[in-house]
């Protein structure tokens, strides 16, 4: 417990000591929400349709972009090295470090959410449905996202590689979440997709981490 | 005739703005309550939008502000590049939160104005696309500079991010300008506010005036606070009358 | 005690050395030695378990360090090529933040006196990414003061080094030995320490 | 032009409006300065405190 | 000219070394493209009508993320302090490498836009000024994307900060870009479009070159 | 003719050195020798031009190199502490494209003939991320050899390095000086290196 807690606060103070890194991704998902209407045009009533897709989309892809610093800094100075040395359980760390991403780069976007979606012109029951599916998708997309990011360290071009492996993986978490605040704003019960949503959680969290800690072993190697 | 090459070394500025900010200070409230007094008790009601207008005595200085001070703020880095001053540099580095809030404020309330007026807090207007893009400018401005120890370094690379930025500026209004004009959504059309009453005018010039001296006299107090954090170990910083002991 | 078995090491298509049998008691030193490219960081890194061997087994007290890696890896301090510091941070919050991870508690003052025994007064607070190579390398040193391992793996440790951190590291090195504790390193300049095990590659 | 001050605060029904855009306006710009200033103490208070530690030094070297 | 053919050379060397690599800016132009209708739903009037705004978004992202291969991996190791000591102009230097990024980036995108225009239903005369817009437009991502790879060297975070300071500079592109398409679509004339797009190119082609340089010294000093 | 006059560099608010001069003929060699974090790398960045000194200048053949930095250039080899190989490519193609993008013409054979002087026989084709570390510096050594500057500017060049790379590398330098080359480097460790003129920092 003591050294998930020392990971977290290592990676969160990294992240801190760039301060502009805690508000990049945050950034990032606003810049490219917003310039959705400036390639679709402002049409109002078609915003408010493709709304939740270009939300869901944008912190899918925001998420993305913090990923390779999960491990990929620590793997080039051996510091990883160092990390599996630690007397540590490989898991813990990985959970660690999964955990700090996500406060760097989900959490911030749940937070941020709703203004988005006001300047998409949602109302406020899809507002509430948005954030509450991001509250329960980002973790997942940490979680899943630790999986590329530490199948692809050390590959050249891995940023763009993992992508590649996890959009896939990533396909299911944006279905569901853009699917349940469509749902909701044409009326129907999303109870179903938030349902989903959680047990993809539960999934995640039961498994990811012992996959990603072999994963990260078998990079070091 | 003053010297002004004496002046642009940090040593000589930071008593002069020490001295000039409770005038600027004093410039700005007066000016404020001035403006106010005429936002609220002299300019009539509006036929068109009722009270709701009176957003307009700070909505329209705060968008003059964050352009204004853009433009200032990339002249003083270019000077920066070009001479190697380090109080240019400073100063840009001073007004970009300034410019930020403004940029910021303008945003604000402008969508606290659009709600009653137009039914919606935001479209995809050029105007308001360009004042957010803006904002972005500055973020990102600031973002850059934070992220660089080196000052030297953080300095030279923040000032050709705002000299890009100000050739971008005019180009991004237009783009957004004919790409709104092609199709335009057809739920709003902004209308400029109707012919302006006179007491409006002055009542907006005031508060201009008011934001102006305020920008200046924040300015001035961020430059000095950065002044004594970069020069912190030289001599005339350990002699200054604040720091000794 | 660390034991090697039999240990043999292949890199792509090359066999590095094969059959290689080591063993290092309590108090005990061995310098790995051997020119470029032999293979020395390969039989470091297969002692650590950061790599495993093509075939043979490391020991350690007896038991393989496979079986129970977390138990190995708390008397372990591996120095790499690589000097794993975060440039972003300063030397103090580097040596904190591995003594964290590595389950030690010491105080503040603890973690300043190692630093500034190695020449670093006045540069604890500064990023690391603007110490110097030797700077560097020296913080290194002070994370083998704090970190408190029995045995150390250390790779070329004076690389970079002026004469004065040479002598000091073996000073550590000494130290450390006459403590119980146990060393293996390579070099290839003359290390001065009271009879030292070599291995020539 | 206003009879009560009730009146002037319901500002025609744009209370919310123009009052959030005056609030958080003002809110801006008395903020700013403050935090601002409280950052330029906190340096100087910083500088004060390293020439101190200075003092102590020469003081305690001779 | 040389030395501009041989940085060339080598930036493509290294990316054929990472076979992969090659192809991933296209995966990922692919698959965000191939998000959005699972985000939003498979309405192919609505699908056509966001089309050029969705490609055109897709192609800048994917620009985006090959952008901070220009130079980061060349300052970290040393590289580009080695190029910056060799006896050719700095301006040249940098310009073989945003070549090189077109070529990576840009191009691929370019000859694969026409597929990923008929999975959104759009007609030849849609394609044909899409494909267009995008050869125009693509080499200004790559020319404008170079300043942000050059000033955020070596700065952790680096490649979401760039993101943030590229962005908004991508904003007129991405205007007349997709506007052409949706121009041509509803029958309007597009060559205004097109001489914008130009006009633009030969800008960033006469001065970017310039300021890029100068941030790669200011950065390796 | 290399010439420096009153050299200052500042790093961060710590003031290196100030007032350095120094003066280096054709044939003659320069050892910058110091502790650690003393400022010898930073004073051979001065000397290259890939940082501006604070105050002072840098005369190459009487003439500042901030002036023309490309003619210098064309005379100038660096090495610094890192070794600024690219890890996917081979030894071969590495020291090839350095080649190309200093307008230097060779032929294969060439190339091949200087990574083999150096060991790396049967490893030209190997990527640089394979090679050990000392490998590498062997890399760079052939560099050296291929790439026909008159100045040649190395940040401890002998790290990792084993004995016999090491007497090689001095008489590749000794080589180069008596062709007329000059030749400025740090090191911590002792050079036999005849008439050296040694700067202590
Ligand atoms: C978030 C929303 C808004 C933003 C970002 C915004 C931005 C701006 C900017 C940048 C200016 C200065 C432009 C210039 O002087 O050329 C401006 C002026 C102005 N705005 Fe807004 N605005 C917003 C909403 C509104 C609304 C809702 C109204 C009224 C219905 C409005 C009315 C005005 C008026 C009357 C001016 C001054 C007109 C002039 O000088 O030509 N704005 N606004
Ligand atoms: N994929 C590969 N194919 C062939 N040979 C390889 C491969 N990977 C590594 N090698 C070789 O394995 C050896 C690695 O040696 P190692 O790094 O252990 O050397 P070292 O003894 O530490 O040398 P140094 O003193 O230079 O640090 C090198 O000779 C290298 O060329
Ligand atoms: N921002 C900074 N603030 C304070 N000191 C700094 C800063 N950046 C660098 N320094 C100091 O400048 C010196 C840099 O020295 P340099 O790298 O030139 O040393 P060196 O002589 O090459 O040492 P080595 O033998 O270890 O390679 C170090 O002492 C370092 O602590
Ligand atoms: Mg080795
Ligand atoms: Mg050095």
């Amino acid at each position: 417990m003591r050294a998930l807690l020392a990971v977290i606060h290592r990676d969160l103070l990294l992240v801190m000591r760039r301060k502009s890194e805690v508000l990049t991704a945050l950034f990032f998902f606003v810049v490219v929400t917003s310039l959705f209407p400036l390639g679709i045009g402002a049409d109002t009533a078609l915003l408010r349709k493709i709304a939740p897709g270009v939300i869901w989309v944008a912190a899918l892809l925001s998420t993305l972009l913090g990923l390779h610093r999960m491990f990929a800094a620590d793997y080039q100075d051996g510091a990883l090295e160092q990390l599996s040395l630690s007397p540590q359980s490989m898991v813990l760390l990985v959970m660690g470090k999964i955990i700090a991403h996500w406060i760097v780069c989900g959490l911030p976007l749940v937070l941020l959410a709703p203004v988005i979606g006001i300047q998409f012109d949602l109302d406020a029951g899809s507002l509430s449905v948005l954030v509450a599916t991001l509250l329960l998708g980002t973790p997942v997309l940490s979680l899943l996202g630790s999986i590329g990011a530490a199948l692809t360290l050390g590959v050249r071009g891995g940023s763009v590689l993992m992508s590649l492996l996890i959009l896939p993986l990533y396909i299911p978490v944006l279905i569901f979440g853009a699917g349940a605040v469509y749902a909701n704003s044409v009326g129907l019960d999303t109870s179903g997709h938030f349902s989903l949503l959680g047990a993809l959680l539960i999934l995640a969290l039961a498994f990811v981490p012992w996959v990603s800690a072999a994963a990260v072993k078998i990079a070091i190697e | 005739m003053i010297n002004w090459f004496k002046l642009s070394s940090p040593s000589t500025f930071y008593p002069v703005a020490g001295k000039l900010i409770p005038i600027f200070w004093t410039l700005a409230a007066g000016f404020g309550l001035a403006g106010l007094w005429i936002s609220f008790f002299v300019a009539p009601v509006d036929a068109v939008q009722g009270q709701g207008y009176r957003i307009i005595f700070i909505h329209v200085p705060a968008s003059w502000m964050s352009m204004f001070i853009y433009l200032v703020m990339a002249a003083w880095a270019g000077l920066s590049l070009i001479f190697n001053t380090r109080l240019s540099a400073m100063m840009a580095q001073a007004l970009a939160p300034v410019g930020a809030w403004m940029a910021f404020l303008s945003l604000w309330t402008g969508a606290l104005w659009g709600k009653p007026m137009w039914g919606t807090w935001w479209v995809w207007d050029a105007r308001l696309t360009s004042e957010l893009i803006l904002l972005f400018l500055y973020l990102g401005f600031m973002a850059l500079q934070a992220s660089i120890d080196n000052r030297r370094r953080a300095d030279k690379a923040g000032a050709i991010l705002a000299l890009v930025g100000v050739v971008n500026v005019p180009i991004i209004y237009f783009s957004v300008k004919w790409w709104n004009t092609l199709h335009q959504g057809a739920s709003v059309s902004l209308t400029k506010a109707p012919a302006m009453v006179q007491t409006m005018l002055w009542g907006m010039l005031l508060m201009a005036l008011c934001f102006w001296m305020y920008s200046i006299a924040v300015g001035l107090m961020r430059v000095r606070a950065i002044i004594l954090e970069r020069e912190a170990h030289t001599d005339w910083v350990r002699q200054l009358s604040e720091v000794k002991n | 005690m660390l034991e090697a078995h039999g240990l043999c090491c292949v890199r792509g298509e090359r066999k590095l050395f094969s059959g290689l049998n080591l063993r290092i008691s309590t108090g005990n030193c061995l310098h790995v030695r051997g020119e470029n490219g032999v293979g020395k960081t390969s039989l470091l890194r297969l002692l650590t378990g950061l790599s495993k061997p093509e075939s043979g087994e490391v020991l350690w007290c007896n038991q393989s360090i496979a079986l129970d890696p977390i138990t190995y890896h708390r008397e372990l301090l591996f120095l790499g090529h690589r000097d794993a510091l975060k440039e972003d941070l300063t030397a103090l919050e580097n040596i904190q933040m591995y003594a964290a991870l590595d389950d030690i508690d010491l105080s503040q003052e603890k973690f300043l006196a190692a630093l500034w025994r190695f020449g670093l007064r006045g540069r604890e607070n500064l990023p690391v990414n603007c110490l110097s190579a030797g700077q560097k390398r020296r913080v290194l040193m002070a994370r083998m003061l704090t970190r408190q391992a029995k045995l150390w793996i250390l790779d070329e440790p004076f690389n970079a080094l002026d004469i004065q951190a040479v002598h000091e590291l073996q000073n550590l090195m000494i130290e450390h030995l006459s403590a119980g504790g146990l060393v293996v390193f390579t070099s290839h300049q003359e290390v001065k320490i009271p009879n030292v095990q070599v291995l020539e590659l | 032009m206003w009879n009560s001050p009730a009146e002037f605060f319901a500002m025609g029904g744009y209370a919310l409006y123009v009052w959030g855009s005056f609030g958080v306006c003002a809110l801006v710009l008395l903020l700013e300065p403050l935090v601002v200033r409280a950052r330029f103490k906190a340096i100087v208070r910083r500088l004060k405190q390293e020439q101190l530690a200075e003092q102590f030094d020469r003081e305690s070297s001779q």
